[in-house]
């Protein structure tokens, strides 16, 4: 029987999440995404919050998919920028604590959890929405070593960071991960400096080209890695950032209801009219869909069923295009106003429809026309 | 506190058995049931070869001799309904037999619990209700029926319709105004019996697109008298007071059924999506494979919108069986469900091409079977205004 | 330049088809519902209408396709059983008269404009929305004679029908059409008596087996015949049936609105609720975006560009869904009443459903969900 | 009478030089035009490069110097929008300079129009215009910009929202109430010139999502005084006549803009799809077959899409070119194409993965920019409003 459990501890994670999120995350957003930079003392809470980045056991403690889940979607209702950023730069812990020996654990998250040291920076997405396991980027024994050679797109946050987890597949099509230092030769880094992106300028993303030798050691897990437990971390990774654009997509339709509620036009709330209310309604929908089954498949995953792994694909596809409309809908809302930066209904617009590119497998959904 | 997207094995097991019976069992009945308009007369005898035990009310710990699963019951209610109805949906309408007895146990007083609800619960009868009228539907504020206070008796003339089952009930419970002045706050609920005088049958059975077994009466009430004691909820002796309006407000709890409606929806969705996969899959040395990889994408596109149904439907239902307020998931599960499980059967039906719609198959009565399911016990817009009033309560605050 | 003419011929003939529609067709369509029986006076007023079933020049003619999908769209708004019956048993006609040599027209047609004899039965339809130059049937060479091989579906009204006109392809993959009488052997029909399908009763639609050696001048146009007519042909008649379902769809949708205005729920017309109203626009919206596809088709095959022909499968699949939707909408739209025979509505939810499974290629159009 | 869904081989040429142009030099300043909040400060020159004529005003028939077409003016004004928007946004408010003078020609006098009209026409400048009001967008009802006769001037006061063009126009033609009692039917049309004391920007352009490079100005109007005959439409010594509802409606002629408005999203959203086409098609070497087949199959259908918005634009355009009513062809295509412009964009940013979204391509500029068609010049809600009471008035016969 599947359990969610509502225990007191989950409640207790998801609803300082919330505060969170409708504190310091909300208040930051705007000056966030002017400046491309979330200062120290918000990382430090995020950080001690601990759910963005999630570290081994004995060196903070990584929760469940489904906890994770919850928490991470909870604290994006406050800025799906800042917390996808946060999500993106993160990633890796996770990965490197499930995936990686003790040694390497100890190596690569030791003092991250307290911010003395940046956890290798997660090199993870490519292009045209391709899974983990049709990967470009190949890693391969070379003489005493292994060559990772292939191209990353969406690395956050290299500022400051000295290596890379790099995720590829193997020659037997197995996913493999690889930690690799950013001055080797063979690294190049391609990044537009300031706000590149339409959303989440605090990420400064990168494009990284890698064609690099790397030492049997920095495999993560070793040689003989487990392919089995990267998979499941690296699911569990991708399921991030739609609940990112979960948390941001549900916000908006609650402002875009409240603005409703309060615009009066023709003599009434506009909300009284069918065509904006039903319109929001099913947006809830299409988000309480996806969020039952974003923690579907993290709760899959958290059991180590084969099959969660095949279902992340649909889940973080409907997720965004839930969330891209939920989002587009909200400026609709809130017609002229909702198009000016008075409102923050264009924030959570663009983060939507960035998010929505990272991982978007077209075999999971066809385009269609709006009517 | 555990919230279940997947049964028990305990229940996933019951309500396998329940299919694998209903394909065996009401499946070869429902080609005939439909061109018939009734079901088979020998449905009850049909039903006793059923493996598992299944409940007549589906409203929360009536019936006691039901097995129990961790899940809690009201779960177990959402299996059988997907179980009951993955071999067709006739007999769906024939194991609740109506929902006249369900309403008493809610507005009877004990007395008339003990009198209307229990014996039918037990024995398996049927028994109507009317409440909708020719120019009263989803706003039942244009009731006209009316019942007036004579003597002893209560004297009700008026017309129902889409009334389930009343044509072969035992009793039709009907509601009528007895103020018209304070109109739908007065309504009240009368039990009427078979062969009371002034009961006319005025069509036995609408002429349907689909659920054409399900009884769908029309009903006359012309000077129909009955006892003060058919009033559901009060003292025989009393009179109305008035508080008709409560009386149908208490009825809000046969929407909880909602989510079930909706999994009834995805589990005929789910036949048909099964059946087309395994037609198909005998026809595939025909396709190229670049064609076959489509059917195979649509294919896994209409499972994952079922399981989506699924998800909310269980959510909703989920909230009830813990006791927490799920008026608008419940709502939301039956606006979300049941469009999308007509379109998985119209999908199947073109993915298999004009065969597809032939009386041969049984997508084509599925497909029209379906379309009411977005319409009754409140439609899609219907739900969709109950969501917003709740959206639009919480934003104020 | 694109030029759909509206001069008055044109106009007339609609007006006329929009007549016949609202008068003799509206009238039979609930009793050849339940009959499966289209009577003969219902029979001869289209026949000499001649839009449906459209013969060579010299023998009544045939307008070109924008003026004949404007005929039958226009018709079928009275009924898309009745017409769709009609359409799909008299589309050999125009293929005949389009691909076939001068003595086969005399030899296949003659008689048929003026109902004295039945023209072929066209067997156009394969399984799986499989588009011609995919069709399974085959038209071979084999020794002196060609070899038909192959099943087709939805095959109309074959009573008191001698000869089956069929429609293949060759070896070269080129496509072929040949005349084959019912009675050969190596031909099997099935059939299922009375109302076998959820629509168009009146059709009896049929299933053939053919494998059967015919001579080398039943092949229309010949040995030599011009592939490339016959596939224009094939393509026009492929519009005919998404036309039907156009004007059946667009009588629910203006019925629809009809009964919206004058039901009266919660203090007013149900129409002033936007859930309602708002659902009718966008369906009329989608059937006017159909409407416009098939007329641009249409067009381009008049003009025999080769584009038209690639074209015609998705505005197919464009105009069934849209029509589809439009129905099922229509009965949402009256409630419980329109799940019942007192209300059209349910006819023309059937027909658009039938209609929609002939020609149903899932490579335009992916399954969507609701909501 | 013809219907035309493919322009004229002339008017094709035309729009294609048009086309080529605006991607050679409209296009290389649409990222600083976005950045800066402004056009480039030499746009007049560059639109001195215009290898073809193009008209400055869209209404019917007016510049009578542009090529002549078989397809009609209006097709060419429709041609010419989605020429010049190909290669980017920018230019368009700049090529037609707000619709101040536009308004004029409205519902100006003869000496009205030869003052305000046409130097702005033939000179190529700018005019701002003031509608809406913080209080009311859609709904005009609620204008409370008031302006009272004193002498030979009137004295405006208020605020205007959404002024295209004001803070660098000319003049500003803004609407205001001239009879509270009587409200917004006795709105009059003044124009108010640069310079006029009391005329303030309080924002030269709002902060926006998108079409950033569009001047959309917050204006106050503080006791500004304009002289009677600033008043449009009216002999300069006759006061109000209470008409002002009826100019209002006459304003109802801008709406017939809404099929361009959908030409601009759809060819924004093809320049966009031939864009992603195109780096596609570099990195095919990269893709799987499957995958391959996949994404021309999305770039079909969406190519599928926008000949369907293609199609109702002209065919509203077309009616309108030949005195048809078009109203509800006009807001039917206004609705219909924006929001699947936009999707097309998203779909197109998605398909390429993160660096869609990246400044170095256009897309998502496109994307920002797109959002606001939807809106402007009536929301999609708005165009639904108006096509339902065509519905409901041909219903009631």
């Amino acid at each position: 029987m599947f359990v969610l459990s509502s225990s007191t501890e989950d409640q207790l994670i998801a609803e300082t999440a919330r505060r969170l999120a409708l504190g310091p995350v909300d208040q930051a957003a705007r000056e966030v995404d002017r400046t491309g930079v979330i200062a120290e003392g918000l990382w430090r809470r995020l950080r001690d919050f601990g759910f963005t980045a999630p570290v081994a056991e004995h060196l903070g403690g990584t929760p469940n998919a489904v906890t994770q889940l919850r928490a991470v979607e909870n604290l994006a209702y406050g800025d799906p920028g800042i917390v996808g950023t946060a999500v993106l730069a993160g990633g890796s812990t996770l990965i490197i604590d499930a995936a990686g020996t003790g040694e390497q654990r100890n190596r690569w998250l030791a003092g991250v959890a307290d911010g003395a040291r940046p956890a290798p920076a997660p090199a993870l997405y490519e292009r045209h929405g391709l899974p983990p396991e049709e990967y470009g980027t190949t890693i391969t024994a070379e003489g005493d070593g292994w060559r990772v050679r292939g191209t990353k797109y969406a690395v956050a946050l290299l500022d400051g960071v000295t290596e890379l987890l790099v995720v590829g597949v193997d020659p037997r099509g197995g996913l493999r991960a690889a930690v690799v230092g950013l001055d080797r030769e063979g690294v190049d880094t391609k990044r537009v400096s300031g706000t590149s992106h339409i959303a989440l300028s605090a990420a400064r993303l990168s494009r990284v080209h890698l064609d690099v030798l790397v030492a049997a050691d920095d495999l993560l897990g070793g040689v003989d890695a487990d392919a089995r437990s990267l998979a499941f971390a690296v699911a569990r990774t991708r399921l991030l950032a739609p609940a990112v654009a979960l948390g941001g997509a549900n916000r908006a339709r609650e402002y875009a209801t409240k603005y409703a509620t309060e615009r009066i036009a023709f003599g009434r709330p506009i909300f009284d009219f069918q065509g904006i209310s039903f319109t929001l309604v099913d947006d809830q929908m299409r988000l309480d869909a996806a969020r039952l089954g974003l923690l579907s498949v993290a709760n899959g995953l958290d059991q180590g069923r084969e099959k969660a792994l095949a279902d992340v694909g649909r889940i973080v596809n409907e997720t965004h295009a839930a969330a891209t409309e939920a989002t587009r809908n909200a400026i609709q809302v809130l017609g002229g106003h909702g198009f000016l930066t008075d409102h923050p209904t264009e924030l959570w617009y663009r983060a939507a429809a960035l998010l929505s590119t990272l991982d978007a497998d077209p075999y999971f959904a066809s385009f269609a026309p709006a009517v | 506190m555990t919230l279940a997207f997947e049964f028990s094995p305990e229940l996933q097991r019951y309500e396998r058995e329940l299919k694998e019976w209903s394909v065996a069992r009401i499946r070869p009945h429902a080609r005939q049931a439909d061109t018939d308009h009734r079901p088979p007369a020998n449905y009850r005898e049909i039903f006793e070869t059923c493996p598992v035990k299944i409940s007549k009310h589906v409203a929360k710990g009536r019936d006691n001799d039901l097995p129990k699963f961790p899940d809690g019951e009201l779960m177990r209610v959402m299996a059988q309904y997907e179980g009951l109805n993955y071999g067709d949906t006739w007999a769906q309408s024939y194991v609740s037999g109506g929902i006249g007895h369900v309403v008493v146990s809610l507005l009877g007083t004990p007395e008339q619990i003990d009198r209307w609800y229990e014996p039918v619960v037990r024995g398996g009868g049927v028994t109507g209700f009317g409440l909708s009228e020719p120019g009263a539907g989803s706003d039942t504020s244009g009731l006209v029926t009316r019942a007036v206070r004579d003597g002893d008796s209560w004297v009700i003339n008026g017309s129902k319709i889409f009334c389930s089952h009343a044509a072969s009930a035992e009793y039709v419970v009907a509601f009528a105004v007895t103020d018209p002045e304070k109109g739908i706050a007065s309504a009240e609920a009368f039990v009427i019996e078979r062969g009371t005088p002034g009961l006319v049958i005025l069509k036995e059975n609408e002429d349907k697109l689909g659920l054409r077994a399900w009884e769908t009466t029309q009903i006359g009430l012309e000077d129909c008298v009955v006892p003060l004691g058919n009033r559901l909820g009060h003292d025989p002796s009393a009179g109305a007071n008035g508080a008709g309006g409560a009386r149908l407000s208490a009825l809000s709890v046969l929407n909880q059924n909602r989510p079930n409606v909706s999994a009834l929806s995805t589990t005929v969705a789910q036949a048909a999506l099964d059946l087309t996969g395994e037609l198909l899959h005998e026809q595939r040395l025909g396709f190229r494979a670049d064609r076959w990889s489509l059917i195979q994408r649509e294919l896994e596109g209409m499972a994952a919108a079922l399981t989506r149904n699924r998800h909310l439907n269980r959510y909703a239902q989920w909230m009830r069986q813990h006791d927490l307020q799920n008026r608008v998931e419940a709502s939301m599960a039956k606006a979300f469900g049941p469009p999308t499980s007509e379109r998985v059967v119209r999908r199947c039906m073109q993915l298999l091409g004009p065969e597809g719609t032939s009386t041969e198959l049984l997508l084509e009565k599925w497909y029209r079977d379906l379309k009411i399911l977005d319409i009754f016990e409140g439609t899609g817009q219907i739900q969709r205004v109950i969501v917003a009033k709740d959206f639009a309560k919480k934003a104020r605050g």
